[in-house]
Formats: structure tokens, C-alpha cells, sequence
């Protein structure tokens, strides 16, 4: 069994702390994403994980064994780095078995592994080219190959897409996940982009700042984000969030205040909350927009951009005396630009935080 | 293809040795050891030495007498050493030109026509050459009695001149020499220079409105500014060096009236063998060095550290 | 410096465990790079070799000028067995510090007849000799006498005479005196011949000896002779940019008249020029001095460290006797200092003979008879005289300087 | 591209341009064209004055042997090759082996010990002068041995060298090393097989400069060595400049002949040169 756990793990450079105390516990066969935007300290993580930096206070346990001291080759981990980090001067054949040459593994082993991942990747037409001979799908394949001849029980990633296009991206990760399917062996990936830990992650830890701020399957995240961070960093576009006081409540049901003197009511669903100020945050796809006078609550608005994205458009509304909000609308959605328009919070999805960040109430549906 | 336990024993066969455990810290230090040791024997432990030989009055010969700052006292009342540090200090000026020369030619250079590339190389190859032929070479062409100069001034009706032999002109005519492959090492630095330099910038530039020596000025210079500050660096380097030339063209002379620090040094030590005098001019030469490599070093870890 | 001795110690002591010089072989260090003294020598070491079987010897060849340097390097590191050197003031230097070695055992009556006293006098420190003076040279002016005749001038005999010759010459279009002062010390020549004979042998070796202040009346009245050729126009102009070897060819293209220089110039003077260029001796300043030439000689000699001492007295006593004298000068070009041999057949060798047979004194030219430190100094100034004659206080006051500083210290 | 491009030009502004950089390259290598001339001259031409005109007989194969017949030019040059190689293939060896600790790993003192041999690089280095000759006189003797000259090279350029080494690798993706660290290659192999491959573009650069550097070194050949057994063609041309005064058709032939190498190193390997001078010179 090949588990990852982390306990208490710190990371300085000098004065700089990187990673400031981290637990997490990565299962088996878990496909885990550290995502956060850059400088969190996301690739650090994984580099400590790797054993290419030394943890500075803390433990790190794989398959049940201590692992905080112990040097890269002895963890049973592999890389994938995002540059690939390909040889230049050997051929595809000589990257992949470079590693297991250099430990003196037998002939006849190197052969028939190299042999078994370059099928598992469709890499035998190429393995006698160089690097500079293929294309950045296949380096991507070659370095992942590099890795699988090692067998590990734990599979590291640093940001292995980055380098692609679009369309490659959207292809690789299909293909990355049929791997993890095959090998079963534990992934612990890492990224910046939320769209790869959503599509991907059994398990999504999201960092800012060498912090955890949380941990949980996407729909958790998508759905309760503990704090404004993690509400601000999972999704796209990103969630709206209106200021505004709660003024009363009223029958576990707060009355909100927001600019210009708008008011909405929001279920607190058995939360207590006093009144003050919160930020009041609501998904894109959860505001409603209307004709101006369709409804009597709703919020002024004045249409200034609309991307129209085929399956949807995407609206931003200038409120009367506050924030633009950006709202998902149908893909044939009647709004122009310069258009006023009346918007309405869905209640059921509205989520309140403290200004200060943490989340006080999570939306219920 | 499910990872096992066991069959990563096969895939990582790597017993913890001692040396293993430690190679991190011992490759650096064993790779470093061959440089450090050089380093310290050739380069470090003689700055220190000559520092302490300058302390002394010494032939070479007789035990070395302990003479404290005596030398540098001497050096006050020197002619000669002032004749040399104002030498060395023209040669820094001088040697300034060469960046103004070099960015000249290159800039007259920059061309894709066919050829060019030969034309480039042929201008650069003074610097290939050694300062001993370089020497010769213009101490040829200088001569008082038939050097070519004198034969081309001879064609526009001037008097010969003998530059090397006057004291007014004998340092100005190593200069010349010496800046002539200076200036060959400078116009590759800028042709390379210009040779990176981001078109669309230049052309970006020029859709802006900016020609000529305006666009040279407030465009093309800026991006330069690596190359010039490594042309600044070899020429300072070039300027405090210089004694290859000197030796050979004039030997200092007439007189010492071309001579510069490093030149009086070596004939201080090895033709008056003043071991602890000559010392004492070498350490001049590298307290002025040290103002400068400061900067130098200061600049390239402030680098370092972005 | 402590470091270095005690790394010194144990290298050489390392050194003689390691390779212990067999026995019969002799090192044998010269500054005979150039073709003549280097057939010379080569010639000398294989009779010696001939007549002492069993010895072998074995030379290495260092050039001319860095020999000056290097010297100092070996005698104190790893001396040879044996080693050519000067005479005089540049052997005094090394003998004061113990570095040569006592060689008065060869001079016994027999062959000490064989040497001129004031040959004798420049191997001699404290009554004991510490080299064997193998050749000498003497100096004077070479002169064009066909140019000179053309000119219509006479002999040179005393300084109006050469003053006189300038005008004439120079009258007559052509450059009284050659010189390259690149190298600077030909200027000394100059220097010691007017000093000679101005002054007299006893005031110039106080004055090289650093006893005598460069300020002395004596000495501006040098250069106040000195001036006076400087005012007839008698050297050529360029002459700060030439070397001695590049001045020699306006001698012998007939555009310069004479040239105050060492015998060694004879081996250079091409075959059509030979026979219009004489030997004359410098003129007389002040009447009634004893007759003093420069002459500097060389020798042979033994360092304290040498590892085969008695081998290396064979090759001495060799290199003393009359016949290998003869031979070895007779492929220099020089003059035997051993007063038994013969000196070769040569106008000029044998007119430096005449010179040197009647001279009363001998000097060994300003760089081997003062310090060398000084003498660099002096000769700058001279060249700096030369071209600027009314710096003389300055050059004077600084060469004099150098003296207190020198003489001093020893 | 600046200047404007001639080829926007017409094409008798193009012809006006290759007359300016004509005559300037002319003038620019006269002394050179001079010195060539001359090289093919009888030494009758030089006597009669005939310094500047069309030589009267060219004497090229002459004069060219005559060098190597009348002088030691032949063993000089040999010196030179048998100081220059070693040096060279020392100094890349030691400070790639330096460039690459100073590059990769984080230890105490690392950036201190590269600034030294920054600052060493930049040393007048007349100032070890005194101390270095003792050492070799006295300490470990090589004086006046070709090997005296090669050891010290190599500690000298080790300087500028490790500069170089130290800032290529630097540029290097660290992943390269990292990857093989994490498969378990030992360091030095590392070292070998992944490093050494990759900076192929730098040694040959450096071994060019290097290679011109040190066979045009005159100063270090005039302290360190004075026989001819030792001597490399720089300080052995300024020998023969004693000698060959008044031969200066055999002093231009020497002298053509103690360049021609570094010359035809440059030609053949102008590209890794000009690489390795202007390292730096285009991106700070």
C-alpha cells in the first residue's frame, strides 16, 4: 500500500517560510491535485515530497514508512516534471532506461519494461528518435514513460500540461486518467489551473500561501468552500461576491442589505448569524437576469460586456451602486450591451462570508 | 502493470551506502576540490604573499628585511611611479574608445549583404592575434625611419614622426596598438548585441516615428546595455593589464615616459630586483583593481539574486 | 615567506634523495644562446669531456638577458655545478651572501703570472678569488674612416678633436654619432668614457662604488662635456627609438660616422663595410690621467651549493689554461684574459690587445660596476638627458636619491 | 534590424556601402597588410629601402623556411602546443567540474566562493607575479618547464572559466538533474552522464578562447620560463626580435607564423568563439 501522509511538514529558505505546517493524508491509489495560484507553494510540496528538498520540520510517510530522510531514488516515487527534463543527447529508448542503467538493473528487465510502457503509451514508433524529433504530446508520453519503467508506488506530477496546447491538454488528461485506471498507483499532481483538478482530482488540496486551505472532492469545493479563497479560486468564472450587512433576522431567515439600498432574503438553514457586515457570494449561474420590472426584488443592473460562448453566454452587469457581476446566461440570451436589466439571486444558492475570509454559511442546495 | 512493493526493489536496487547518503555533500566538495586547491596555491596565497614581500625590502638574494610601509612611502616621491599611474590612467581613457569605436564599426557592419560575414570575422581577427605581433607589428608600422605612417605622411607632404621615441607621444602610440584589437573585441560584442535585439521593438520603434540617431539613442542603446557594460568590464580589465605592449614597443622608454604600473613592476622586481618595491606597485595596481572588481561583483550578485 | 622556506627545505632536500647526480657529471649554466659563444662553448665542453674521462657535462643554455634574472633564482635554489658570470661589482653581489665559492686554490704562483693584476683584481675579493676570468673586450669608437677622410677630419685625439668632427660631419651631411638608446645602456658608455676621462679611474669607482654623490661638481662637469656634444649636434636624432643592433646598420650604410660601442659589434659588420670601419681608442679630456679602459670581463665560477666541487675545479683549471683560452676567444671574438694565449688573428681584437696592454685601469662598464638598481636609474637618466638636457638637475637629483637609498641599505 | 537594412536600398546606395567598408577594412588591416608583405621579400629590398614597394623578387618559400632553419621557431611552436593542450583540456576539466557544484548544489558559502573566483579572474595579474615565480623556484620545481606554464593556466583561467561553467549550467533546467536524482543516479554520474552531454556547446566555445588566450600569453612566459627548451613562440618571437633586427622579412615571416594558429582556430571555430567571447553580452 502506498499512502502518503504528511505530518506537521514545514519548508524555510532561510528566514522564507514556504510550506508552513501541512498535514494531509493521501489514500491509496488516490488521484490527489494540489492547485493554488503560483507561489503557493504547491510545487515545493511536491518537491519535498520527491525528497529534492529537505523537510525542514515534520514527517513524511509513504506506504507506512518513514520517508522525512531518506534520499529521492529509496521513496518509490516517480516525477514527471514540466518541462519533461528529456535528455537532449539520448535517443526516446536511452530516456527511458536511463534511470534503470544507471542502478545496474538487469538487461533483460530494462528491455521488457521499456518495452511494456512504450506500448502502454504508443511510444514504439518513436524510441530511437531524440527529443527534438518529436512533438510536445510525445516528449509529455516519453517523460511519463520515464517514470512508469521505475514502477512506483507513488507518481508525482509538476504541472505536466502546462507546456501544452488546448486540445493536447483536453486529450492528455483523458489519457493520464486511463493511466492512473491501469496502474493503480497513487498520483499526486500538481497545477494551477482549477479546470485540471476539477476534470481530474479524486482529491483536490488547494494552498495559498504554504497553507492548506482546503481539502475535498471538486463538488465539495465547487459546492462548500470554507473560505472567500477557495469560493474565489474553484470555478470559472468565478464566483460573485457582493458586499453587503445583514440588517435582521428574522425566522432563521436574514434580511441583506445590499449597495444602493437593494434588499434580499437569505435561508441562514438553522446557522446563527448576528447582524453586521458580510459578503453575500453567489455563483454565476445562480443569477437570474431579467427585463427591468419583471420582478419586484431583483437588482439594477446595466448589461456592459457579453461573451457569447456558443452553449452560453456570459453577461457582466454593471449594478446601480455597486460591483459588476458576472452571470451565466443562456447561449442565445437576449441581452446587448448597454441594456438595463434586473437580476435575482437565487436564494437557495447563495453563500454569506465573513469579509474577513472564512465562510459563515454555505449555500444549501 | 500494478505496482508492487517488491518489484520496486528490482526498479531501485540502490543500498544506502555511506556514500550515498552523503553525496550531496561530498560531490560539490569533491568536484570543487581540484579548482579550490589551483585557486588558493596560484591565485589566493600570492595576493596574500605580495602583500607581505611589499612589507619588505628584498633582492632576491639576501635575507628579506622588514622595511613596514617603506615602499609605499618611496612611491610618493617616484617620478616614475606617477609617470606610470598617470599612464594607466590615460590608458583607462583611452581605452574607453574602444566601446565608441566598437559600437562605430558595428553599426556600420550590421548588414545581411553577401560577404559580410567574412568582412565581420577579418575586422574582429586583430584580437585573435597576440599582443607580441600586434606589438610588432605597429612598432613596425611606427617606425621613425621607415615605418608605413611615416611613408603615408610622407605621400600628404608631413614631416616624419618618431612617436615611439618622443615622450610626448610614445604612450599615445602603444595605445593605438593596444586599442586596436580592444576595438575589434568591442564591434563583436555590439554586432552580437544588435543581433538580438527584439525586432518588432526596432520596428515598433520606427512606426513611433523614431529615426537615426534618435532611435540609436533612446532605443537601440538601452538594449545594448549588457554588451556595453561587458565591453566596459574588458576594457578596464585591458586598460590595467596592459604590458605586453609596452614591452615590447618601448620597453617603457624614452626615459619611462610609457611605462605603466604593471611594466614598472616587472622591471623593478626582475631588472632592479626590488622584489618588495615591485610588490609594493603590484598591490598598488589591484587596491585600483579592487574598486573596481567590488562593483563588478556587487553588480553581477545583485543580478544574481533577482 | 616562512612557508615557502620551509616548503624550499624540504624540496631540496627531497630532491637530492631523489636524484642523486651521478657521480663524473657536471651542470654547467650559460647565457651562450647566441651562435658564436654557443659553438664556443660547445667546442670547450667536449675537449674537456675528451681529456677527463668519466666526466660528463652537462649544459644548460639560458639566454643572454633573462640569465641576469634567473641566476638569482638557482644559485639560491638549485645551483649548478658550475656557472658563467661577470667579473667585478656583479660578482661581489653574489660572493658577499656566501654564494659563491672560494676558488684561490687554482691560483697558484704558476698560474697566477698568467693574469694581469687588474685582471686578477676583478675576480679578487678579499685576497681570495672566486672565479677564473676567461675573456674580455675592449671598447672604443668604431669609425668610418672613409667617411671620416671624405669629411676632412683627422685623428680624434683629444675632445676639441671629436667636437671638431662632429661640425664636420655634420658639415658634410653626414650623422657624426650612432646610437640606439632604446636599450639605454649605450648611453652609459658615454657616461663612463667622458667620467674616465674627466675625472680619472679613482673618482669614477667611488662614484660606482656609491661613494660619491651624483651631485658632485665632478659629475655635472660630465655633463657639462656631455652638453657640449649635444650642442655640436653629434648623435642622431631618432636614436631613443632604436635599439643598438638597429642603429648599427646607419654605420654601415655609410650615414652615421662612428659609434662608441664594444668589441662585440665586429661580428655584425658585413663584409663590404669591414674595411672602412676603424678602431680608435676614446680621446684624452684631461691630460695626464692614467690610461683607463672599459673592459668588461667574464668568468667562470663555482657556487657554494654545488653538488660535484671537484669536478667542477677540473673544468675551472681547464678553462684557465692559455690553449683552451685561445680557442674559446678565438671563436668569440674576444680577448683572452689568460695573458699566455694568443690572441687571434683580428685587427680589431688585435687593437683592443694594444689598448688593454697599455691601460693602466680597467672597468667593467657602469652596469656591472655599480648595482644594477642604480645603474638602471643613472642610464634612464642619461637617455632623458640626452633629449632633454635642461632636465639635468632633476635626473641628477633623482639618480642621486637612488644612491643615499642603495648605499645605504648595505 | 538596425541600421536600415540595404537590401530596402537601391542598389547604388549597396555599392557606395561595400566602397565605405572596403577602404575601411583596408585601413583597418594595413599593419597586417604590411607585415604580409614584407614577409615575402628578399632582404636585398630591405637593405636598398625598398620597404614599400612591389617586392623586386618574392622570396615567400625562403624566407618562410629560413625561419624555421635559422632560428628555434620550430621548437617555440612545439613549446607552445605542448603548453597550450594540456592547459586547455586542464582548465575545462577543472572548472566544469566547478561551474557544475557551483551550479546545482546549495552549501554554504557557495555564492562566496563563486565571487572569489570572479574577483580572481579580474586580478591584474602582475600581482602574483613575485609569489608565483618563488613557487615554482622553490616550492615545486617546474621552474623553466613548460609544465610550470601549464599549471598555472590552468589555476589562472580557472577563474573566468568556472564564471562561464557555473552561469551555463545555471541556465540549464534543474529538472535535467533532479529527474536523474530521482531515479537514483549517483552524483558524479550525474555529473558524467547527464551534465557533461549537455555542455558540449559551452566546452567548445571555451576551449577556443581558452585555446587563443593562452597560446598569445607572453607575460607569464617571460617569468615563468626562460630556456629555449621552454620557451612558447610569443616570448621565443620576442627573442628572435634581438636577433632578426635587421632580417625583418624572417621577423614578419616569424611573426605571421607564431599567429597563424590562434588564426586558423578562429576561422575554423568562429562560431563557438564568438559565442563564447559575447556570453552575457546579450541578456543581463
Amino acid at each position: 500500500m502506498a499512502e502518503v501522509s504528511l505530518r506537521g511538514v514545514r519548508k524555510s529558505f532561510g528566514p522564507v517560510d514556504v510550506i508552513k505546517g501541512i498535514d494531509l493524508d493521501v489514500a491509496h491509489g488516490e488521484f490527489c491535485v494540489f492547485v493554488g495560484p503560483s507561489g503557493c507553494g504547491k510545487s515545493t510540496l511536491l518537491r519535498l515530497i520527491a525528497g529534492l528538498e529537505d523537510i525542514t520540520e515534520g514527517t513524511l510517510d509513504i506506504g507506512g514508512a518513514n520517508m522525512t530522510r531518506v534520499p529521492p531514488a529509496n521513496r518509490g516515487i516517480a516525477m514527471v516534471f514540466q518541462s519533461y527534463a528529456l535528455y537532449p543527447h539520448m535517443t526516446v529508448r536511452d530516456n527511458i532506461s536511463f534511470g534503470l542503467r544507471m542502478v545496474d538493473t538487469p538487461k533483460p528487465v530494462i528491455t521488457a519494461r521499456v518495452a511494456e510502457a512504450a506500448r502502454l503509451l504508443q511510444l514504439e514508433t518513436y524510441l530511437d528518435r531524440k527529443p527534438s524529433q518529436l512533438s510536445g504530446g510525445q516528449r509529455q508520453r516519453v517523460a511519463i514513460g520515464r517514470a512508469i519503467v521505475r514502477e512506483p508506488e507513488v507518481f508525482l506530477f509538476d504541472e505536466p500540461l502546462s507546456n501544452l496546447d488546448a486540445a493536447l491538454r483536453s486529450q492528455t488528461r483523458v489519457e493520464l486518467l486511463n493511466l492512473h485506471q491501469t496502474l493503480g498507483a497513487t498520483m499526486i499532481y500538481v497545477t494551477h489551473d482549477q479546470v485540471e483538478a476539477m476534470t481530474m482530482a479524486d482529491k483536490i488540496v488547494v494552498l495559498q500561501a504554504g497553507q492548506i486551505e482546503q481539502v475535498g472532492s471538486p463538488l465539495e469545493l465547487y459546492e462548500r468552500p470554507r473560505n472567500l479563497f477557495v469560493a474565489g479560486f474553484i470555478g470559472s468564472p468565478r464566483m460573485n461576491t457582493i458586499p453587503g450587512r445583514i440588517a435582521t433576522v428574522i425566522d432563521g431567515a436574514a434580511r441583506l442589505e445590499l449597495p444602493g439600498g437593494a434588499i434580499t432574503h437569505v435561508q441562514l438553514n438553522g446557522t446563527r448569524l448576528a447582524p453586521g457586515p458580510v459578503l453575500l457570494g453567489v455563483r454565476p449561474e445562480h443569477i437570474m437576469v431579467d427585463d427591468p420590472g419583471t420582478s419586484g426584488e431583483g437588482l439594477a443592473g446595466t448589461v456592459t460586456l457579453a461573451e457569447h460562448l456558443g452553449a452560453e453566454t456570459i453577461l457582466h452587469i454593471e449594478m446601480a451602486h455597486g460591483p459588476v457581476l458576472v452571470a451565466r446566461a443562456d447561449g442565445r440570451a437576449p441581452q446587448r450591451i448597454g441594456q438595463p436589466v434586473t437580476l435575482t439571486l437565487d436564494p437557495r444558492f447563495c453563500h454569506l462570508f465573513d469579509p474577513a475570509g472564512p465562510a459563515l454559511m454555505n449555500a444549501p442546495g | 502493470m500494478s505496482a508492487t512493493v517488491g518489484r520496486i526493489a528490482v526498479a531501485g536496487p540502490v543500498p544506502a551506502t555511506w556514500w550515498r547518503r552523503h553525496q550531496m555533500a561530498l560531490a560539490p566538495a569533491i568536484l570543487l576540490a581540484p579548482a579550490c586547491l589551483l585557486f588558493a596555491l596560484f591565485v589566493i596565497w600570492p595576493i596574500a604573499d605580495s602583500l607581505w614581500v611589499s612589507l619588505h625590502d628584498w633582492d632576491g638574494i639576501k635575507p628579506m628585511r622588514f622595511v613596514g610601509f617603506g615602499n609605499y612611502t618611496e612611491l610618493f616621491t617616484d617620478d616614475v611611479f606617477y609617470t606610470s599611474l598617470v599612464n594607466n590612467v590615460l590608458w583607462l581613457v583611452a581605452f574607453m574608445l574602444a566601446p565608441v569605436f566598437g559600437l562605430a564599426l558595428a553599426l556600420l557592419l550590421n548588414q545581411t549583404l553577401f560577404g559580410m560575414r567574412l568582412v565581420k570575422s577579418l575586422f574582429f581577427f586583430p584580437f585573435v592575434i597576440s599582443q607580441v605581433v600586434v606589438g610588432l607589428v605597429f612598432g613596425w608600422f611606427l617606425n621613425a625611419d621607415f615605418g608605413l605612417l611615416n611613408v603615408l605622411l610622407g605621400f600628404i607632404g608631413l614631416p616624419p614622426v618618431d612617436i615611439l621615441g618622443d615622450e610626448r607621444w610614445a604612450t599615445f602610440g602603444v595605445m593605438a596598438a593596444g586599442l586596436w584589437p580592444q576595438t575589434a573585441y568591442c564591434m563583436i560584442l555590439y554586432l552580437t548585441g544588435l543581433t538580438a535585439i527584439n525586432p518588432e521593438l526596432v520596428e515598433a520603434a520606427r512606426l513611433d516615428g523614431a529615426r537615426g540617431w534618435r532611435l540609436l539613442r533612446h532605443v537601440i542603446l538601452p538594449q545594448l546595455r549588457p554588451a556595453t557594460f561587458i565591453a566596459i568590464v574588458v576594457c578596464v580589465v585591458g586598460a590595467l593589464r596592459s604590458f605586453d605592449l609596452v614591452s615590447i614597443m618601448t620597453k617603457g622608454g624614452p626615459y619611462d615616459s610609457s611605462s605603466v604600473l604593471a611594466f614598472y613592476m616587472y622591471q623593478q622586481t626582475f631588472a632592479s630586483f626590488r622584489y618588495g618595491y615591485g610588490a609594493a606597485i603590484a598591490t598598488v595596481l589591484f587596491l585600483i583593481m579592487d574598486v573596481y572588481i567590488a562593483f563588478f561583483l556587487v553588480s553581477l550578485l545583485r543580478r544574481e539574486r533577482r | 615567506m616562512h612557508l615557502t622556506r620551509t616548503l624550499a627545505a624540504a624540496a631540496v632536500v627531497s630532491g637530492l634523495l631523489a636524484a642523486p647526480v651521478a657521480a663524473g657529471t657536471i651542470v654547467f649554466n650559460t647565457d651562450t644562446s647566441d651562435p658564436q659563444p654557443k659553438a664556443a662553448f660547445e667546442a670547450v665542453v667536449k675537449q674537456f669531456e675528451a681529456e677527463n674521462p668519466g666526466v660528463t657535462v652537462k649544459m644548460n643554455v639560458y639566454d643572454h638577458e633573462s640569465y641576469k634574472s634567473s641566476i638569482r633564482n638557482w644559485l639560491t635554489s638549485a645551483p649548478p655545478d658550475v656557472a658563467l658570470w661577470y667579473s667585478g661589482a656583479r660578482m661581489r653581489q653574489f660572493v658577499t651572501p656566501g654564494l659563491l665559492e672560494d676558488v684561490s686554490a687554482l691560483f697558484t704562483p704558476e698560474t697566477r703570472v698568467q693574469f694581469s693584476p687588474k685582471v686578477l683584481d676583478t675576480v679578487t675579493v678579499d685576497d681570495k678569488q672566486f672565479g677564473v676570468p676567461y675573456s674580455y673586450y675592449q671598447w672604443g669608437l668604431f669609425a668610418r674612416t672613409d667617411l671620416l677622410q671624405k669629411a676632412g677630419v683627422g685623428d680624434i685625439k683629444t675632445w676639441d678633436d671629436l667636437l671638431g668632427a662632429c661640425d664636420k660631419l655634420r658639415a658634410a651631411g653626414i650623422e657624426p654619432v650612432d646610437l640606439g638608446s632604446k636599450d639605454l645602456w649605450p648611453t652609459a658608455g658615454w657616461f663612463d668614457y667622458i667620467d674616465l676621462r674627466l675625472n680619472g679611474y679613482e673618482f669614477h669607482t667611488q662614484l660606482t662604488e656609491g661613494r660619491v654623490s651624483w651631485q658632485d661638481p665632478k659629475v655635472r662637469d660630465v655633463f657639462a662635456h656631455w652638453k657640449q656634444l649635444l650642442d655640436h649636434q653629434c648623435f642622431i636624432k631618432n636614436h631613443t627609438s632604436l635599439s643598438w643592433q638597429e642603429s648599427q646598420s646607419l654605420l654601415y650604410q655609410g650615414k652615421a660616422g662612428m659609434m662608441l660601442i664594444g668589441n662585440f659589434i665586429t661580428q655584425g659588420i658585413p663584409a663590404d663595410a669591414a674595411a672602412n670601419i676603424g678602431f680608435m681608442t676614446f680621446p684624452t679630456i684631461t691630460a695626464g690621467l692614467p690610461q683607463t679602459e672599459e673592459a668588461p670581463i667574464e668568468s667562470i665560477n663555482i657556487p657554494t651549493g654545488a653538488k660535484n666541487k671537484a669536478d667542477a675545479m677540473k673544468l675551472l683549471a681547464f678553462m684557465m689554461r692559455a690553449d683552451v683560452q685561445t680557442t674559446v676567444n678565438k671563436t668569440l671574438r674576444q680577448l683572452p684574459a689568460n695573458n699566455q694565449a694568443q690572441v687571434s688573428d683580428d685587427r680589431y681584437l688585435k687593437a683592443g690587445a694594444a689598448q688593454l696592454g697599455t691601460a693602466v685601469h680597467l672597468t667593467q662598464f657602469l652596469d656591472r660596476d655599480t648595482s644594477e638598481d642604480l645603474a638602471t636609474i643613472a642610464m634612464k637618466g642619461f637617455q632623458e638627458f640626452m633629449v632633454k638636457p635642461e632636465r639635468l638637475d632633476a635626473v641628477l637629483a633623482n639618480i642621486e636619491r637612488a644612491r643615499k637609498r642603495i648605499y645605504a641599505s648595505n | 534590424m538596425f541600421p536600415t537594412p540595404l537590401q530596402k536600398q537601391s542598389p547604388g546606395a549597396r555599392g557606395l556601402y561595400r566602397g565605405v567598408v572596403s577602404i575601411s577594412l583596408l585601413v583597418w588591416l594595413l599593419p597586417l597588410f604590411a607585415i604580409a608583405l614584407t614577409s615575402t621579400r628578399s632582404l636585398d629590398d630591405l637593405s636598398r629601402g625598398n620597404y614599400w614597394g612591389w617586392p623586386t623578387d618574392l622570396r615567400i618559400a625562403e624566407n618562410y623556411t629560413a625561419v624555421f632553419t635559422s632560428s628555434p621557431m620550430g621548437r617555440y611552436l612545439l613549446n607552445s602546443v605542448v603548453i597550450t593542450l594540456p592547459a586547455v583540456a586542464g582548465t575545462l576539466a577543472v572548472s566544469t567540474m566547478a561551474g557544475f557544484a557551483l551550479a546545482q548544489y546549495r552549501f554554504r558559502g557557495n555564492i562566496a566562493l563563486f565571487a572569489t573566483f570572479i574577483a580572481g579572474n579580474f586580478v591584474p595579474f602582475q600581482v602574483l607575479m613575485i609569489p608565483v615565480r618563488n613557487l615554482f623556484v622553490h616550492v615545486i620545481p617546474l621552474y623553466d618547464t613548460v609544465w610550470a606554464l601549464v599549471l598555472f593556466h590552468i589555476a589562472f583561467q580557472t577563474g573566468f572559466c568556472t564564471l562561464f561553467m557555473r552561469n551555463f549550467i545555471r541556465e540549464l533546467p534543474d529538472a535535467l538533474v533532479e529527474a536523474a536524482r530521482i531515479e537514483g543516479v549517483g552524483e558524479l554520474r550525474i555529473f558524467w552522464h547527464v551534465v557533461l552531454p549537455l555542455v558540449r556547446p559551452a566546452l567548445a566555445a571555451l576551449a577556443v578562447l581558452e585555446f587563443t588566450f593562452i597560446w598569445n600569453d607572453y607575460f607569464w612566459a617571460l617569468v615563468l620560463v626562460q630556456s629555449d627548451t621552454a620557451r612558447p613562440v610569443t616570448a621565443g618571437l620576442q627573442a628572435l626580435a634581438g636577433q632578426w633586427l635587421a632580417s625583418w622579412q624572417l621577423m614578419s615571416a616569424g611573426a605571421l607564423i607564431a599567429a597563424a594558429p590562434s588564426i586558423v582556430i578562429f576561422f575554423a571555430m568562429q562560431r563557438h568563439f564568438i559565442a563564447g567571447l559575447t556570453l552575457g553580452a546579450v541578456k543581463e
